[in-house]
């Protein structure tokens, strides 16, 4: 075992399975020569060659499309889309036809492809690079969401995605790419697409979380131990087809809870949650159930972003809120 | 016509040069452009009755649609747009399976199985950068055999358009996409959508082969398409085709051309019928008799009489199947919306 | 006052509109010459001239695109999409830039643009053409969403869409285009965004429907009526953002609450009004709050369509479910 | 270079012929050249310093930026995607203004009232097709002025610049789209971006006049520029212009060029600096003397000073500012939060 980031991470899941599957191709912008701009690819392009290490031109609906037509022919292609914000040139692609095949073609021809994508904040750049739209997609039938919180589940997760028989969108929180290095098994693991994870026990008030907020949630659970709240923390892993069992039994353990994502508010994947846990554990509730997000807003840029995040203060408040209900 | 044209087969049946084809090849040709034609009259006429959903006709793109997929090959793909009912018979899929496609059931979409078909895509221009991911697969995985992609002329003004073209340049790829300009996308006509006088000159700015030929004449259709698809699987080159043809019906059955489109346009196109003038060519310089034609007309019209009977009879699909292909493997989700719809409609008939 | 159709209501409002405002202009595919393909501009060609009513290329993103530009300066595009399936080629310039504009300028420049579209099932035709994704737009922050369900209001919204400074996104339910006639009235009326409408009282459940759901509850309410069970129908008319407080109201008499959708359950729209009720409601709640949606899959194709969608049967099913609690 | 390039002034800066331009024209090319450089070099600085967020260099393009906004006139539109600072200064931008966008504060971000140019467009060829409509609306309300669009060589692969394009040329709107090519997208060289060995030969295809010039010789950028805004303003024609130029420094500040490309290459390009060559025309051609550059030096450099005191010392946006814009009127969710957010950091400072 080595300590790794979590783009190392990824970038060893990736060189794993090309070595173990020659099918494995990965294709997008800069992910060649330049081994991407996350360095996710880093020395892949070298390893196994401009065939299966493709720089892609500009054009995001064509690379989502091209991806599907190696997928049909064979291949199990495995698309970087350079930020989130620009998977939407390339969405048409991936909700009429990625996450369509099996069901058009009646089961013969499913599309083993993953996309993988840096979300939410965590670069000080420009417009369009600190998007988390995980329910957008999620909305689409036909498709899986997948997001990381650590390095050992990104790396074991992604292999499942890769291995996945259905097209999986494999969501990388960059805030969390080079935060801290973490043991990451060297071998061909995988950690199951669809399970979610207690990170942290508890039995007054349940967190749910996933990607990045997975940490700030773990950080908020220690804020409140020191007031007495024993909090559990759920790290969901797949944000769709999400753990709804988990959920549900950490829900009936404690009666109360607070999901928290990066995305806005509205209509997105804590009101999924949120509905369920409502309609299935109505009296188990002691108090309502709250949601921790961003705002319904475009992400701010720098100077502002911090106060538009989730963070362990806003987070713990929900829980004091929770719990004085 | 524009003179640039190429063409083989006049309007009145006479050729400019012997086509390379034996006289079984061409009768086939003949047949299979008859066999669409009268399908696709078939189809509409069940339309008119209720007993056919939406559908788009391909009267008078029948050369088109056969010559384009009768030069392919056992390794080569076939991925299509939807006005190609023509190709795909030429291909193997059966015409009860379009008949129940049109009809709206599912299971009349799924492609004979290793038949290298991409069911119909409805998004336009959606599926060409579908067809340069399977040739460029075929390019890693050193498969022979190249990728023919049809599409529209409304398709030619796509973002998908161009981004796939400038791939599959850049990447050498060995597909070959062959417009049917029909001269119409529904209310559109071309010279409204696009800036190019022709379609097929937009293969020169991305650096690649174009051609221009007749779309109602078959042999040329047959020829170019040959030539292009021979050059894609030895050399993975590919090219840009356009079929200058004629969409004779309305854009489909919920379409009324009437409101958009001369009638004298319409008449004139007529007389370029693709499937009257290669009788007149068999008739002529085939000994082509009418007894022949009379044979093959009885044929086809029982074979497509039996394909009613047998599309109208096949089992109902169940409501449950709705669910059976969005995954590999059914998420909680969905067993439990299965579910729910077995208990609601368990063998009785939704209100 | 006449009796009129949907489309014809929404044709009229668009003429009206147009004659009282020079600045608004008619973009999209066939909407010209052919008069839309459901007709809806019909005759606005012949009125307004090509330059207000624009045949434009087989091109969703740089419709969209277009009518950003013209809207920067200084016109009102109405863009119709002729199917909501085609939306996501044009996704990306709503998404990144339509809904941004305004906050990207700092409010200097707004775009009052309207997209209008038919959505949902109704019309016996191939894939792309039944699609209810109404959750993914509202779920952009910059954005509104619209669902009419009737003639007089489809036209009444219609008008406060066109004159809204920001972008609104106008969805009409296709299988109520024609289905029947209601009276219209003549002028130029407008019905407020944001605003829900009680159509049908009760007291003992509360029904939250929008645009083709509508008269499917209606039909339910009745049915339960008959069976003694009197429900409040809601009509939400204005998807995003939805008026909560009617809602409220509405399920603090009632105390059950039944939402209605045609687009898949998961991650949809009545996600987040379940979420929003449990959050400020849960003390008022006598049973759980059911969801009647379309299934979490691709529209069927005609032949079963129909089982996937809401009909009064499943209505009438999760009122009774809800009542028994 | 290519033979085609049309050029006027030489990188040893000597002119082909005399430009159409006054010497005050020319040394305030020569200045605004000067003074984007130097802002350029100031923000990277600061970037290096943590006090700029992540940042694209305009560095080696300065002939290009500045010689694109500087035949535009009042009524006329410019379009900007994210690596034309140069032009926005020529159009009236603040120095402090983009400090402050590229440092991450929103307000930076609005351009001037009135000046006609819209925001920084980061979604890579987005800015197309709204440079298609403004100029759509101007031809509807009959205003003039053209549209000038500015875009990168990557820019020219997506589907929004095939669009935008073919619109353009359908409708004859009056917009002149610039591609800087500066011979990388990222990690991508042009000629693994594009099938068509020039850019400019994409106009061909849509109909469409296309130019390519010497992109780091202001004199003639100018001139192509103005002659093609020209063109659009009096005939209404779009047009394609490609500005043969080099991106000296990485992409942005968040990028490591020598992964990816040959230091070779860039030292060729520095040699064909833009700014070098105007000096060295104006000393040699104009007099311009060490005095004149040492002054104008100095007072560049004070300029860019005095802007970053200024930029640094602008009032903090405050928290709730996040919600501001997003709407005509808040909704209700809106408000909500936005009160929450007051309630939350009030005055404070978010942890
Ligand atoms: C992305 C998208 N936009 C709009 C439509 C609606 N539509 C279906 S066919 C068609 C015209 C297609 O024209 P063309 O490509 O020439 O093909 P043809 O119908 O003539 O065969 C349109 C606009 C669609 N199917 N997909
Ligand atoms: C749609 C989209 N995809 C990807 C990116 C990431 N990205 C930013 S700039 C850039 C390269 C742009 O190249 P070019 O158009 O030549 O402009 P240049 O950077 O050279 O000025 C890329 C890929 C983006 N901003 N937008
Ligand atoms: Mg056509
Ligand atoms: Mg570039």
């Amino acid at each position: 075992m080595a300590r790794k980031t979590m783009v190392q991470a990824i970038n060893e899941a990736i060189s794993l399975k090309m070595q173990d599957d020659s099918t494995v191709v990965v294709m997008g912008e800069d992910v060649g020569v330049d081994g991407g701009v996350f360095r996710a690819t880093d020395g892949l392009f070298e390893a196994f060659g401009a065939e299966r290490v493709i720089d892609m031109p500009l054009a995001e609906s064509s690379i989502m499309g091209s991806a599907i037509g190696m997928a049909i022919n064979g291949l199990k292609p495995l698309v970087e889309i350079q930020f989130m914000g620009f998977l939407y040139q390339g969405f048409d692609q991936l909700l009429n036809n990625a996450a369509r095949w099996r069901h058009r073609t009646l089961g013969q021809v499913g599309l083993p492809m993953v996309v993988r994508m840096p979300y939410g904040a965590g670069v000080r750049a420009v417009e369009h690079h600190s998007e988390s739209t995980e329910a957008i997609i999620a909305h689409v039938p036909g498709l899986k969401v997948i997001a990381p919180s650590n390095p050992a589940d990104a790396k074991g997760l992604l292999i499942s995605a890769i291995e996945d028989p259905d097209p999986v969108v494999f969501l990388e929180p960059k805030r969390l790419y080079r935060i801290k290095k973490e043991e990451v098994p060297e071998d061909l693991y995988r950690i199951p697409i669809g399970k979610a994870n207690v990170v942290n026990d508890g039995t007054d008030i349940t967190l749910v979380a996933w990607g990045g907020m997975v940490p700030v949630c773990l950080d908020a659970a220690k804020h409140a131990e020191n007031q007495g709240i024993s909090t559990e923390v759920l790290d969901l892993r797949t944000v769709s087809p999400f753990d709804l069992e988990a959920i549900i039994k950490s829900v009936e353990k404690t009666g109360r809870l607070v999901i928290v994502h990066e995305a806005p508010r509205s209509f997105g994947v804590g009101a999924e949650i949120a509905a369920l846990v409502g309609e299935r554990c109505l009296l188990h509730l002691l108090a309502p159930i709250k949601r921790v997000t961003s705002y319904d807003i475009v992400p701010p840029l720098l100077k502002l972003e911090n106060y538009n995040y989730p963070n362990a203060e806003r987070v713990v408040r929900a829980i004091q809120q929770t719990m004085e209900f | 016509m524009k003179s640039d044209l190429m063409q083989i087969l006049n309007e009145k049946g006479q050729c400019s040069k012997k086509p390379d084809l034996t006289l079984d090849q061409i009768k086939e040709l003949y047949r299979r452009m008859v066999l669409t034609r009268t399908w696709n009259d078939k189809a509409l006429s069940l339309q008119r009755q209720g007993r056919m959903g939406t559908l788009g006709s391909v009267k008078g793109q029948e050369a088109s649609n056969v010559g384009m997929a009768f030069p392919l090959q056992k390794d080569d793909w076939f991925v299509p747009a939807f006005r190609e009912f023509g190709a795909l018979f030429v291909r193997g899929v059966s015409l009860k399976d379009q008949f129940r496609y049109w009809n709206g059931d599912e299971r009349g979409g799924q492609m004979p199985a290793g038949s290298n078909i991409t069911p119909t895509q409805v998004i336009v221009a959606g599926q060409l950068p579908h067809a340069a991911g399977i040739a460029f697969a075929k390019k890693i995985k050193k498969e022979p055999g190249m990728v023919l992609c049809a599409l529209g002329d409304g398709a030619t003004s796509q973002g998908d358009f161009h981004e796939s073209m400038n791939m599959a340049s850049l990447f050498n790829l060995p597909v070959v996409f062959v417009v049917q300009n029909n001269g119409w996308a529904i209310s559109m006509p071309v010279h409204k959508q696009s800036a190019s006088p022709t379609l097929a000159e937009r293969a020169a700015s991305y650096n690649m082969h174009g051609a221009r030929v007749d779309g109602n004449d078959v042999f040329a259709v047959y020829e170019i398409i040959k030539k292009y698809a021979d050059r894609a699987r030895k050399e993975q080159k590919p090219a840009l085709i356009e079929l200058v043809t004629y969409r004779l019906s309305d854009h489909t059955t919920a379409d009324d051309a009437s409101r958009y489109r001369d009638p004298k346009e319409v008449a004139m196109w007529q007389k370029r019928d693709p499937i009257d003038r290669l009788r007149k060519y068999l008739q002529e310089s085939e000994k082509w008799s009418d007894a022949d034609e009379k044979a093959m007309v009885e044929q086809i019209s029982q074979e497509v009489e039996d394909a009613v009977t047998e599309f109208e009879s096949v089992t109902p699909m169940q409501p449950q199947e709705m669910f059976a292909n969005m995954y590999h493997t059914l998420p909680w989700n969905l067993v439990e919306q299965q579910k729910e719809v077995m208990e609601l409609y368990n063998g009785g008939e939704v209100k």
